[in-house]
Formats: C-alpha cells, structure tokens, sequence
C-alpha cells in the first residue's frame, strides 16, 4: 500500500443514536480526538429498526481517523458508557493518510 | 359535523389509515418542524395578546397549583404502575414521567375545539401548559434513580427547560405579551389566519406516526392498553378539580383536564432516554401516541367538556 | 395579461430559465413534498365539497369510461410507439403507461386556469384523475412482460394504489365530503386561499426539473419530440369525446381532454423501475417533463379550451 | 409599542436569546430556504407591481448612481480596513466585499418598517439592491488579487448573477411588471399577506444564526467590532447623499441608507471563498452577521429614518 | 491490527438507486443479515448523475458488517438480482469488531 | 481476502467544504475517475466546528473507488489545490470489487 499516503491510522466507525450527537462529541473531545466527522442514517440492529422521525434522523454514523491508542480509547469508552443501554455498533479498520499530525 | 368532532381530527384518522396501509404518507421532518414551530409560536402569542389585554389575574395561585397537579398526577401514575401493572422501578417512573407531563399537540387541538364551539379561556393557559411540562420529568428521574449523584442534571434541566416547546411557547407569550393584537396585526395571516390549516396537516403526521407505533402493543400487554385509555378520564376529572380551586372559566377548566390527560411524546422521552436509559422507551411512546393522543382527540375532549359542564356548574 | 395565460405559468417559465441557466435555485425535496401535499389535498377537498353540495350525478357511468378511456389511449400510444417510433416492445410499453396515465401537476394548473376564467366543472374530476392514473400503469406492465408469474403485482398495487397522490387525493375527497364547506371553513385559508401562491412555488420547482431534462432530447431523437409534443392534442381531442360521452359540462371536458393529454411523471416512473426495469427511466422521463409538461399548461390549456367550444358546442 | 420597533424584530431577539442560551430552536436548513424565496419573490414582485403602475421614473440615473455607489462603498471600506485596522491587503478586501455589497434580509425588515409607517418608496429599490449586491464584490477580488489571470472569473459571475437571490429579485420584478397587481391578486394570500409572518420566521433563525457567531468576536478584536458598528451609520448618510442625487422620496432614501449601511452575508461570503479562499472567511461573517444586521434592524432603521427627516426636508 | 478490536469481520458498501431501498431491506433480512446501516447520497457512474430530485435522495448508501459467508451470498444476490437493470456499485473490505455475535 | 469479490482497488474518502462540491467534481472528472459518491456531513477539525447552516450542509464526504494510480492522482491534486485555504481531510483505503471495469 506504499505510495499513495504516507502513514497509517485507525478509522473508527460508529453507528447509534443520534439524540447521542451532542454527548458523543463531548466524550470524543474528553478523549483527545483532534477532529471527527459525522452524518445523518438509518438502519436495523438488535435494537429493531430505526428510521427518521420528528426532524431527528434515528441513527448517526460517526468516523473518527485516530492512531491505534486512542482508537483503543474510543471504543473503550464508548462500550463502557453506552452498550449497555443504547443502540449502538463500532467497527475498526486501517487507513493511510496523508498528514499524520492531522491525526494525532 | 356541527356539535361533533372537529373536521381537522378527520387528517389524523387519514395519517392513522395512510400509517395503517403502510402507505408512503410521510411528511420530511423538516416539515414536521416548520408546522410545529408555527403551532407553538401561534399558541403562546394568542395566550400573550389576551394577557395584554389584561386577562391574566390569580396567576400566583394557578402557577403553584400547576406545579403541585403536575407532582401528584406523576406519583399517581407511578403507584397505578408499580401497584397494578407490576412494572420495574425504573419503567414504571418513565411511564409516570410521560403521564404526569402533557402533550403540546393535545392542547393545540383542544385549543381548537374550544375555538370551534366559541368557548373562552384563561389566556395563562400556554404558561400553565408551560408549567405542567416540567415537573413530572424532574419526579419521573427521582423515582428512577433516587437522589443519586452522578444523575446529569446540568444537561436534563438544558434540554427540559430550553427545549424547543418550552421556548416557542414561552418566546411567543413574551412577544404576544408585548406587542398586543394590534401590534401583531401583520403576522396575523401567517400565525393565526393558518393555525387550523396548519394544525391539520401537523394531524395527518402525526395519524402516520401513531401508527408506527400501533405494533408496540402486543409486547406490551393489556395492562399498559388500560392504563393508556383510563388514565386520561381519571386524570381530567383530577384537571378539573384543580381548575375548581384556581377559579378558571368552563373553557379553561376543559383545556386544564386536557393538560391533565395527556401525555408527553417528545419532552419526556428525550430527558428519560438521557437520564433513565434503562427504560425501555417504546414502552411510553407506544402509550402515549398510539392510544393517549388519540383518544384525547377524539373521545376525551367532548368528554370532558360534559364533565366541565357537570361538575363545574356555572 | 387577461384572456391569456395566467399569471402563474411565468413562474414555470422562471423555473426553466434558471435550469437552463444552470442557477442554484433549486428549491429542497422537503419543501416539493410539501407543497404538493398541500396541492393534493386542497385539489381533493375541493371536489369533496362540491360533491358534499349535492353535485355528483351519474358518476357510475364517469367512472367507467374513464377506465375504458385509461386502457385505450395506453393501447393507442403502444401501438405508435411500436409502429411509427420503431421502439422495443419493453420501452414502448413503458412509455405508454406514462402517457396513458395521468399527471396531477397539469390538472391542478387546469383547475387554476378553470377557476381565472370563472368556468365550473364537476366536483367528481379529482376522483377520475385519480382512475385514469392506474389502469396505464397495469396494461403497460402487462404490454412489457406478458402474463408472467414472476411480476411482483402486489407490491405494484401497494406502490401505485397507496401512493402519495392517490391517498391524499381520495383523502381529501372524503374529508370534503364528510366536512362540506362550512366545515372546512377553518382551513380555508391554508388549503384554499394559498392553492395559487402554493402552485406558482410548485410550478417554479417544475421548471427547473424539466430544465434538468432537456438534455435527454438528444440521446432520443425527433421521433419522440415529435411523439411529445403532438400526443397531447390527439389524446385531449379523444378526452372531448369521452367527456361528451359522459355529458361533463365545458368546464369538465375541459379537465377531461387536459388528463388525457398529460403524461405520468410520478406514479408511472416508479411503477415501471420496479416492474419494468429494463426499460430505460430517462425516455419517457425526459418527454413527459420536458415537452410534454409544458406543452400543456403553455398551449395545451387555451387549446383545449377552444376545442371544446368547437366540438362540444352548448 | 406604535412608533417604535417593529413587534416583528422581536422574533430576531427570541432567536439571539436561544441561540445564546444554546437552545436546540434550529429551524431545519430546508425552511431557511423555502422562507427566503419566499420573501425574495414577494420583495421583487411588489417592485414589478409598482413599475407596471406606472412608477420607475428616472431609472438610467438611478441605475448609474447605484453602481457608482458600491463601488464607492467598497474602497472606502478597504481603506479604514487597512488603514486604521491594519488588516492585511487579502483580508481587508475580503471584508470591503461584504461592507461594499448589501443584505436583503435588512432590506426585507426596511420594507416592512416603511409598510408599518406607511411611508411610501419607489419601486425600482429591488432593482437597485440586485445592482448594489454586485460591484463590491468585483472589486472586492481585484483589490485581493489584481488583475491576475488565473482567477475563475466565469465562475466567479456564474455564482453572483445567477445566485439565488438575483435570480429570485430579478425574476419577482418580472413577474409582477409583467402580471401587474391584478394578475397576481391570486397570489397574494402567499406572496403577500403572509409576508411579514414570513420574514418573523427568518428573523428568529437569522437570531440564531446571529449568535453562533458572536465567539467570533473574541479573536477578532475591538477594531472589527468598531468597524462593524460605526461603518452603518457612515454608511447611511452616504447613501442619503446619492439618494438625494438621485431625487428619491423620503421612503426610497430610508431604503438606499439601509441598502449601503448593510453588509452581505450570503452571496460576498460565498464569492469571497471561492475567490480569495486565503481571506478567513469567519472575520467578515461574525462582523456583518453579529454586529452589522443586529444593528441596522434595531438601532439603525429608526435612525436612519431621522437623518433622512434632517437631511433631505421634505 | 491486533488489540484494537477482537474479531475480523467483512464491511460491505452498496451504492445503488433510493427507489430500491424497501425492496433490499427485504433481501437484506432473507439473507439473514442482523443489521444494517442506511444513508442517503448521490453520484455519478456508468448509469450518469444520480443527485436528489422530489424529496428522493438519488442514491443511497448501504453498509453491511457481516461474517465472510454472508458478505459473498449478500454480493451474489446483488449481482444477480440489480446489476443487469439498476445503477448499482458495491465494494468489500475487513474491519474489526467489538461483539463479534452481533454481526453473525 | 479471496472468495469475497475479484479485484483490489483503493478506496479515497475526502471529507471537505460543502461549496467545493461542483469544484471537486470538475476536478474529479478531469482527473478521469469513472464514478464517484457524495454524502452530506459535518464535524470537526483544525478549522473548527463545520455545522450546517442556511441549507447548506457544511461538509460534504466524497467517495471514489479507483485503481492506484488514479487514487495517488487525485490526493496529489487535491493536496496542492486544497491543503492551503480549505478544510479538508482524506484517507485511502484499500477494497475488494465485483467489477474491476467499473472502477478504472
Ligand atoms: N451488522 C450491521 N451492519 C451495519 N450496521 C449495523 C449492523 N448492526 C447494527 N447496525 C447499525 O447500528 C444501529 C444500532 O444497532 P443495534 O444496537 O444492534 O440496534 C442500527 O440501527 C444500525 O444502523
Ligand atoms: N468509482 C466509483 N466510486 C465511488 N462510487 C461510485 C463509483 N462508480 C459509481 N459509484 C456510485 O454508484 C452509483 C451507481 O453507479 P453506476 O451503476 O456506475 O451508475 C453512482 O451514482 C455513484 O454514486
Ligand atoms: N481526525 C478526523 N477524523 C475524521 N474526520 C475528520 C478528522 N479531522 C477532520 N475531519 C473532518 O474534516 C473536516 C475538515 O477538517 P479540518 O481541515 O481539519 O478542519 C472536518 O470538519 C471534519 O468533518
Ligand atoms: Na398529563
Ligand atoms: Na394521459
Ligand atoms: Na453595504
């Protein structure tokens, strides 16, 4: 995978709740995330479906690029705060981008 | 349909049908929140221009018998909860929450009603709709948790006190209040002239959305299905009492049994589903919108207006 | 511009300049959905009231022949696609249906044009809008595919039977019925006072979707400009006779011949995408939208009219 | 409160108000934009009404002198920019684009204080605000860039004159030249009745909008806060110069003031980024947005009012 | 990629025309897939732009997490049922994940 | 990774300003990318908080599955005409297709 960028991340993918948005944020930034980026969806899980009502879609989908431990942190975080109780799924994978001080 | 139901109530059974044939109905939320900013604008300046025009007497005491009927209306439906329905601590105190709490689009249709067979009303009713918000998801959270420390009021009082409907309506008293009829003359068309038209197609989606919920019955069992369609006429006949002791006129004692009867669906479930996530929260909603708010629309509001007319004689 | 075209159609014209022009005056979905929910359910309403008022003789016989009118003018533009057009038989059945059903958008500008020029027609009209929408649409699947068992025609009728405009249409049918004018009184100013202003926004937004259009015309060829443009007079002067077969006042056959010379661009696309995939979406979306559209409300409207003075003297 | 604010301004500080208190009111982005071609058409088809009553004596003139004006505006701004701010060259351009060019939702809440005070103006004022909204910005660029060769011009003009509210103005003047006020009293209910609704609705998102930016204000300074209060006024009594030149009414000269005193915040921010992206895009909007609108729907339209009174006697 | 997340999964991505979503949701839930995440999109491809008209997204964006099994039937099914006829482009990659029984 | 689909491409996601949509298009086109998918978003990063506003979504997260090459092609180009005055974030993944044609 060499040439295209130049170093690897972790992108940290999470679907849940979007009533979620404004705590998440709060608890992304409490972790040291330098940026995220996030958008509306909708979908079906263990928790039964979830589709957009009342000018609030259901779910959020929101991508954090991170190095390996704070991704660790993240999803930490998050499964202890939140699986309990919330819909919610993460999911992992490996990136390359182009400046890694971007990405912590 | 003179003497009958409002013809608007009409677009909710058409949403309840559209919903019912799975047709693809479905307002975009936007919508949904244009027409409900409008409803709540429109409803708290008309309460500000009757204040304006001096309609607001005995307010301390209605404010603080408000208050205390939003209390009890929440312990009663906790103890019905936990004593007859057998449920766990924690659900049976977000149900309580959504029960003691009121349903702004309920008010809205009874305010319309009201308008339709020419009845007055206290122009304090938006501030006491305002009032009897609040309390009941403050219990709901007590009964839930207990006085527990790491409970986040900061963000619950946030979201309950500047959500959207407690600002609407209370921005839209201050400036009815201010500007008076006449000063509000040029917004008219929009805020008043529409309210019914706009009320109407706010029913139609929400006719839609409470038969999203219809399917959340068969979990749920008779015991909620009763508890959703005998709360509203026990707790109109406790509106009415306290309207008695505040003194309010038949029409205001009819929208106070309203308030009474019913429930919250937007509210209490987004401070339950923060502050109580262990709650199940279909469980509320499938009450609330698909038996509470239609049955208020449809079979309670004439109701208790014959109940206002019985035990509160003129 | 009295005795000319109304008003409203600079608004389509606007639309279409800025399209071509390729400005960002794209209005959001939310607020298309909007607006022809409220064009469907004031088009609908304001046939139930008149039929509230006791105006709908004879409408057994309307309703079938405008089923019989639906069936032939599919039958009619399948075999010209076929014949002269030299098309698949998959894309000429697809395009029929469009053109054998109906487009909602040119009627609510028929009534608009009908109400400017003070001419009445029969309340019974939205529901034979909404009858001649659906049998193009199963006799163009059945042209496509034959009677085969793999068509999927329950979630077709699911698709086009309780789609938007069929629901809301009827829906606002029953409600005008069961309210009558006066009580639809309190709505009157949302569905009926705004229908115009409503429409011109419509009508802006349809511009620049047929503008977006305008660029298929070179893939497809003269034949179906000329298909386009020259199928709705032909269909409307079949609507004429139609209309005089069901005796319709000026006004009704008026309406008649403008349904028939409409083409599909809602209910028939998304019928066919799912019925007849293969066929390619952007032929008949293209000539629907683009030419035929505006063909109608621009020149088809004054036409008719002047046909039915001539061929259906009083 | 006759003679003094317009009620309708109060929804701007309901807006701020929550905005401040970080209140969830956030009308969706889809009602932003379907309330603000709302009030575009409506502001140009009142002017195309008047012009085709008989109203636009004088234009060449007044088109001149317009032009002449932006551009005057621009440079002066780009002076106190650098010169007392000591902003550099790209910046400094950036921000004289915005000062330069106008807000239409000031000119909006201008027409409806004359409306209110039923002060008469001239109809060509749309026409002048579309000219008034385009030089700053060319200038704008060239004191950024020069007469470099690689700047997108076409682009640059695509955006500006075929940008939403040109096109909207410009189209609304057409259609009501065109129709006249009799050919669009069916529009009127929309376009015109609820037009100061309307614009209460933009003004609480506007307030909003308005106090997501006030952080801005930290980083930016005292100078840009000064800059942001004082240039209005200055701005103003320029405008009641060339108003003067150009012999306009009372009514018109309140408008030009207005029109030069305001900054732009929709189509300067959206050229300004395409064109000098290194100019920072948040100095411009928090000084025009927070300080700039606030103050001229507040504090400046009532001021102007007087210094027309003083300055051109009738 | 160890230590991040427990167990490897396959993320399937679906573009494809709004109008199909019901109808996938459908195949989707035959196939046995446990949950899913949809979010609206436009675009262009082989079939031309796709951008939003008519309150209907143009597009939409399905994501699946699943098990290797059920990642090659959902592309085969797919394939066989839209590609001929429908704008459609799908893609596969591996992620991580927290609670492997969540995504069979 | 064999079994699941037939061919290795990259996947370039770019998360930027919601006005460089037609920008990033034209370019995108030039460069010679055969499709492409474009999402609505918001988030955070070094330029702060991009939030949507007045019916503009603040950032748009952009979607283009090619071969090598042409994913070093177009970070290349977005690099040198971005980095400088915009907010914008990339990252490069690497994917398995069905149809190498489709995507150059
Ligand atoms: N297997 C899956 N693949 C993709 N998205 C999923 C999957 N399972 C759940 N989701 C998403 O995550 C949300 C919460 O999932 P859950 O907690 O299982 O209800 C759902 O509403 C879906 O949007
Ligand atoms: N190379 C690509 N990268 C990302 N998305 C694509 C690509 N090609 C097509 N798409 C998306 O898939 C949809 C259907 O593609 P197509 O079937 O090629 O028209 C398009 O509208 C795009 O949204
Ligand atoms: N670490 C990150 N992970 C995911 N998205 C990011 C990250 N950093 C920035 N973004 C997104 O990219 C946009 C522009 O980033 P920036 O140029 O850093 O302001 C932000 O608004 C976010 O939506
Ligand atoms: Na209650
Ligand atoms: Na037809
Ligand atoms: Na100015």
């Amino acid at each position: 995978m060499t040439g295209v960028a130049e170093s690897h991340r972790k992108l940290v993918t999470v679907i849940t709740e979007s009533t979620l948005e404004r705590d998440l944020e709060r608890e992304l930034e409490a972790l040291g995330a330098g940026g995220w980026t996030i958008s509306d969806a909708r979908g079906r899980g263990d928790k039964g479906v979830r589709a957009s009502h009342w000018g609030h879609s259901a779910n959020i989908r929101v991508e954090v690029v991170c190095d390996t431990p704070l991704a660790e942190r993240v999803l930490t975080r998050l499964r202890e705060k939140y699986y309990a109780n919330y819909a919610i799924v993460m999911w992992v994978q490996d990136v390359e981008v182009l400046r890694p001080d971007k990405f912590r | 349909m003179p003497g009958g139901l409002d013809p608007i109530v009409m677009f909710f059974g058409l949403g309840l049908l559209a919903g019912a044939l799975k047709a693809d109905l479905r307002l975009p939320p936007a919508i949904y929140e244009f027409v409900s900013t409008l409803l709540l604008l429109s409803i708290g300046m008309k309460g500000g221009i009757e204040l304006a025009a001096g309609g607001g007497g005995g307010l301390p005491l209605q404010i603080a018998l408000t208050l205390v009927l939003g209390i009890l209306l929440t312990f009663l439906a906790f103890f019905i909860l936990r004593g007859v329905g057998r449920l766990d601590r924690v659900n049976a105190a977000a149900v309580a929450a959504h029960y003691g709490s009121v349903s702004v689009a309920t008010f809205a249709v009874g305010v319309a009603f009201l308008t339709r067979a020419a009845i007055p009303y206290e122009p304090t009713m938006p501030l006491l709709l305002v009032l009897l918000e609040i309390p009941a998801i403050v219990i709901g959270i007590l009964l839930a948790k207990g006085l527990r420390s790491d409970t986040p009021w900061g963000e619950i009082a946030h979201e309950v006190l500047l959500g959207r409907s407690v600002l609407l309506l209370l921005g839209g008293l201050l400036i009815g209040t201010v500007a008076g009829a006449e000063g509000l003359e040029p917004v008219k068309p929009l805020f008043f002239d529409l309210f019914k038209g706009i009320l109407a197609i706010f029913l139609l989606e929400m006719g839609l959305i409470a038969a999203d919920h219809f399917g959340g019955f068969r979990r749920h069992g008779l015991f909620m299905v009763a508890f959703a369609l005998l709360i509203p006429p026990l707790f109109a006949v406790i509106g009415i009492g306290f309207a008695a002791l505040m003194g309010l006129s038949p029409g205001g004692a009819i929208l106070l049994a309203t308030l009474a009867a019913s429930a919250s669906y937007i509210a209490a479930p987004a401070a339950m589903r923060q502050a109580v996530p262990e709650a199940n929260p279909a469980l509320s909603l499938t009450a609330s919108l698909a038996l509470t708010f239609p049955f208020n629309i449809l079979v309670g509001l004439p109701l208790y207006q014959r109940l206002v007319d019985w035990l509160l004689p003129a």
